[in-house]
């Protein structure tokens, strides 16, 4: 069986400076993969690029073994089967919780507004935010905004979902149920990759976690190896400093 | 319509009204300006301003006299305003004829056709008596004047042409804002057709007067004629009507009605 | 480096504290402004007072502001504004439209986009480099003079047609600026939910672009009101030519003062209302904080 | 609510994959921008086609479009042009300068800047509803008429500072959509360093709001350029009126065109240098993501 | 001696919402307090209040025994002995990195430029981050752009110092780092008021603890207090979800 995601020699750079030196990553149908690494290492770009939002400059991304960075590929057909939630919530100021949340699956799947926002209600309450269904982003908490991020990326039932430091913005208290929700998404076979700085999360949801370093790929494997013994000295030294950060 | 006018056809053409090149067949279709001034176009009322239809006014009168040798009644005559671009613009027209002192120029024959003249004009220069043009009797007199004209008239062809001065003339589009360049001491004077200055020393402009009337002769005559789409045949018709009216005396008797000269001007030549 | 003391602070009693109305009113520079504010008014009166009072006053007055003059240019200026008001509408309508359309291709990405791009912007900076009057001219005398079979001659028709050529270039660049200062992240967040170019701008970018230059395109509009009135070089007797007709007769611009006011009528209730309306809207959607 | 299968996927073996030029190049739509652009050019030929065989068209093309008269009207046009753009620059600079201190000054919060807001408001208002060519009469022949002592009577000076006072308004308002668009935080980020509301703006607003709103800004610099002609109506004798007196003594329009052709000279480098500028600017400063 | 900092009875309501409730708390001079609670509980309000930037509907705060809210008082003045960082970045887009430190220095107390950059490539330097001293933020990870916010902060050398979720999104590398210079500068006899997610953080670091709850100060305690032996049942609550989550 191919893999559901498989990144070939990825490369990229901004203008002069290259931030992803031929990244291979290859995650089965089901597998949770959490990228972990410094500020600056690349992870953003990483999951920008699988989602088409940032070209690639060579190699390859290949989805359930096709190649979605061809030239006759469709890169919004691409997206549909992909959620990303950012670092930074990018919720559209100007619509409601609620329009936020359906506007993928209304214009992009062409469900209906009655189902789409009886479907995002059930997703709200799940969050603890059915009360701010009508409310702008803007009168929000930063923390209800990450909330309602993430549940505008599920509402588009994506096969395969991005995350992006979902859980940096959020309340501790939260960060427990994002993680069953999570959870819940891998026990109903979604297949993620996670960019994160929570070891902890990592440590929990992840099948493979891959440290990432100026670039490069430096070490994949199971959680429990990668914390437990790590292999690289430039992967023991971030976990060195995370432990005297008490985040481990 | 690059030469005469008569190339319309006339001599061949009946000008019986029914045969006419008419915008509306059996009414004649006359333009003038909105608004239209005296001693142009004049009014019998209050204002004496601006009523075309009461044959009041050198233009008015004339446009009767000519439809009545034409043999229109003078109910047969309607009137229509049009600004200038209306009137020189190409395409169909909405008037048989137009007449607003357009000046006859070669330049301007190539889009539309004039008739023969029917007026002949000086032009003249008006000021306040105390301005620095008061009381100049030669054209070099006027070299360091600041002056100012309408824009679209022989007038500014004059200052320009004839006058020469060493600062440009200032140029308006109507007479109504050179008066009030003039109020605001920015020129010196206006240059304005004869009649035209007749009327406004005596009516519009409180307390300026003609200061002097130049000799036609020394520019290019200015001579005003009616207004046809370009290639009208009616041009021939009318024109013959015009030199009717002006080998019976009757022009000359309109003129003398409405264009008074009182005389005893300066005049300056050049 | 050290910073400076909080200066001209009392010590209160906490009975002093609550409840406070409007807390901490005083904002640095308060007593500037109102100098400021009173200057300026002591200023505008005083060259007020200086030209009521100079010599050439009552002349100035009678050719300006005549009360005469008003009352009797009125009614005819009025009613050929109701045609420019007419004219406005019609026109604004298709220019929002049109300068949206405009401007939305214009902020299209990717190679694939470019000959449409180039389109657009050829007509920008064309029909912006042209004086509108010029292509009034030409629209409204040089088409119908063709007299091509099934295309319209009114005047009336081609003038509007120019006017709204003219106006939606300058209107497209009041939205491109408006959808430039959409941060990119808002088009990305778009993209990411799976949203097409054209998806994206129009229900999340354009939104926030227009919010952005509602004042740049009420100039348009309060400009476009009176830049109506220009048809009438093709002889068309709006407002403001009636008031050109009234001052060429009586040698007296009060007639322009009179247009000027029915212009004021309508502008300045638009712009407060706009004003009031957008101030509105961004206190219910967007909060003070990050 | 089943995702939609990717159409259309070849499997390809990894030697064809790197390296890529231009990756994922196909952008939807890409198809229809091509049709959209070949039939806007073909429709324009075919519009082309028709007028330029009308019957008419000689006579239309000798009127609007004559060689001779280009020739011939060009040398006096450009004369006057000339000074049109030195009136231009003069006034660019002031309007620009002043309209961003009415805009800053609208800007401002609290209520000690109220009376000044209101000042600049009942300006703003006031001003934009007054069609520019009575403030420009108003101005260049009334003040002079006043005949005071020490005030200048050149309507060259009153005609500018017409053009100033009404484009400053308009202008202002394009600021204040600037300042309006940048986000809240920012604000609040520098009164949180210490700034004052008249440094906040200077430094850490205005310069992010004039990005936001060049394009716009560009409009009514492209605006003023043709603007600046009006001060004919005092007499002066600039481009545009050049075109107008040739126009007035030929009954021919290709004078307006030659005119046009001069303003696009201008208008035509400046929109694209701008237009390069800010978008190097935006590369610069702005990543494409959060 | 008079507190340093004393909130009294503050309140303060959004439109119809209430976000503060009477609020009272005392900060010694050289005290931190760490204000912790969940999301949407009051805690960026009320930094905000503190720096003025959000007007109070009553009460009052006092620095130094002044009372900061009262009309003849010249906010900008208080301002200028305080520093604050959100929550989300608030970098200046415009200006380069040294610009944006030393906007403050040189324009509110007027120290040359020469002298402010200086300082300013100092602290840079504390935060690794001297090599982005010429960039612009957009062009930084979000960790980058934190922790400029902080160096920000600092440069103009406050006396109290504000700090709203600094290290939310920083990675867990750097938040070592970040916390040493806010230990050094506690040890420099810094008073801060911290709110944070970051229950480890906030017992290294506090010296006392606010549990915030709907805008009210629910409970009040020295860290080992209220982490070891929370006495509010929603209290407890809270750090039983956090303990789930395994954020402490
Ligand atoms: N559009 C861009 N232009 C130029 N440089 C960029 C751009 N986007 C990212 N970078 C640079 O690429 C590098 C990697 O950035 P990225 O956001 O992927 O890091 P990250 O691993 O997500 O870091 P963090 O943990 O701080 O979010 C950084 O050094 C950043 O400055
Ligand atoms: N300007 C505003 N207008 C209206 N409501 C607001 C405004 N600012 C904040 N709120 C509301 O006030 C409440 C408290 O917000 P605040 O940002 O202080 O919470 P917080 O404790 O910092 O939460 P988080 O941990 O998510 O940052 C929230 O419910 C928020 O929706
Ligand atoms: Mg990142
Ligand atoms: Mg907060």
């Amino acid at each position: 069986m191919t893999a559901k995601l498989s990144i070939q020699s990825v490369r990229k750079s901004f203008d002069d400076k290259t931030v992803l030196r031929d990244v291979d990553l290859e995650v089965a149908a089901h597998e949770v993969v959490c990228l972990i690494g410094s500020s600056g290492s690349g992870k953003s770009t990483l999951l920008k690029c699988i989602n088409l939002l940032v070209p690639i400059d060579a190699g390859g991304i290949l989805l359930d073994g096709e190649d979605i960075t061809a030239a006759d590929v469709n890169p919004n057909l691409v997206r549909q089967t992909m959620g990303i939630v950012f670092q930074a919530f990018n919720l559209f100021p100007h619509m409601r919780v609620i329009d936020n949340i359906t506007l993928g699956p209304r214009k992009v799947h062409g469900v209906p507004r009655d189902e789409a926002e009886e479907r995002a209600r059930d997703l709200l309450s799940q969050f603890d935010l059915l009360d701010k269904a009508e409310a702008y982003p803007g009168l929000l908490s930063g923390g209800q905004q990450q909330r309602v991020a993430i549940v505008r990326a599920l509402a588009v039932e994506p096969e395969l979902m991005l995350l992006d430091e979902v859980t940096s913005a959020l309340d501790p208290e939260l960060v427990a149920e994002v993680l069953n929700v999570i959870k819940d998404l891998k026990g109903g076979g979604m297949t993620m990759v996670i960019a994160t700085h929570e070891m902890g999360f990592a440590r929990d949801v992840a099948d493979t976690v891959c440290f990432l370093d100026d670039g490069v790929i430096l070490e994949r494997a199971a959680p429990k190896d990668l914390f437990g013994n790590p292999r690289q000295p430039r992967t023991q030294q971030f976990l060195q400093r995370i432990i005297d950060a008490g985040r481990l | 319509g690059d030469d005469d006018a008569a190339d319309g056809g006339g001599g061949d053409v009946s000008c019986a009204v029914g045969d006419l090149n008419l915008v509306t067949p059996g009414t004649l279709t006359v333009a003038t300006g909105e608004p239209a001034f005296p001693p142009w176009v004049s009014g019998p009322s209050g204002d004496n301003f601006d009523d075309p239809e009461s044959g009041t006014g050198f233009e008015a009168a004339l446009v009767y006299a000519l439809a009545a040798e034409m043999g229109f009644s003078d109910d047969q005559v309607t009137w229509v305003r049009t600004g200038f671009d209306e009137a020189i613009a190409p395409g169909p027209k909405n008037f048989d004829f137009n007449l607003q002192q357009y000046s006859i120029t070669e330049a301007r024959e190539e889009v539309v056709d004039f008739s023969d003249p029917y007026y002949v004009t000086a032009q003249a220069l008006v000021a306040f008596p105390d301005s620095a043009v008061s009381g100049v009797t030669t054209l070099a007199d006027l070299k360091d004047a600041k002056l100012g004209a309408q824009i679209g008239t022989t007038s500014l062809d004059f200052v320009e042409d004839v006058i020469d001065p060493d600062s440009a003339a200032a140029v308006y589009d109507t007479n109504v804002d050179a008066k009030s360049a003039l109020e605001a001491a920015q020129i010196d004077g206006i240059v304005v057709d004869l009649p035209t200055a007749y009327y406004i020393t005596a009516v519009e402009i409180e307390g300026t007067e003609i200061v002097a009337e130049f000799e036609t002769a020394s520019a290019a005559p200015d001579q005003y004629g009616l207004l046809f789409a370009d290639g009208n045949s009616l041009v021939g018709c009318v024109n013959e009507a015009l030199s009717t009216l002006r080998g019976s005396g009757a022009l000359a008797a309109l003129e003398d009605e409405w264009l008074v000269s009182a005389g005893g001007l300066v005049s300056i030549s050049g | 480096m050290n910073p400076t003391p909080i200066e001209k602070v009392e010590r209160r009693g906490p009975q002093a504290l609550w409840p406070r109305r409007s807390p901490h009113t005083r904002e640095e520079g308060a007593r500037g402004a109102l100098i400021a504010a009173t200057s300026t008014v002591i200023v505008l009166g005083l060259i007020l007072f200086v030209v009521l009072n100079s010599a050439a006053w009552p002349k100035v007055q009678r050719q300006f502001f005549s009360w005469f003059h008003f009352k009797e240019s009125f009614p005819k200026v009025a009613s050929g504004f109701w045609l420019d008001i007419q004219m406005f509408l019609v026109a604004e309508v298709l220019i929002l439209a049109i300068a949206l359309v405009v401007a939305m291709i214009r902020a299209l990405r990717g190679p694939a986009f470019l000959p449409l791009r180039i389109i657009v912007v050829t007509y920008i900076d064309l029909i912006r480099g042209i004086p509108i009057l010029l292509l009034i001219l030409l629209m409204g005398f040089g088409i119908p003079s063709l007299q091509l079979p099934g295309v319209p001659r009114s005047p009336l028709f081609w003038g509007v047609a120019a006017l709204v050529i003219s106006y939606s270039a300058y209107t497209a660049e009041v939205y491109r600026a408006g959808i430039e200062s959409v941060h990119e992240s808002q088009r990305m967040s778009a993209r990411s939910i799976g949203l097409t170019q054209g998806q994206a701008l129009r229900h999340v970018i354009v939104p926030q672009a227009v919010r952005n230059v509602i004042p740049a395109l009420l100039n348009g509009f309060v400009s476009l009101q009176k830049d109506v009135a220009l048809v009438f070089v093709l002889g068309v007797r709006e407002g403001l030519r009636e008031a050109d007709i009234y001052n060429a007769r009586t040698f007296n611009y009060t007639s322009y003062i009179a247009a000027a006011v029915l212009f004021l009528l309508v502008s300045v209730p638009v712009a407060r209302f706009t004003d009031w309306y957008t101030e509105r809207d961004r206190r219910r959607k967007q909060a003070m904080s990050s």
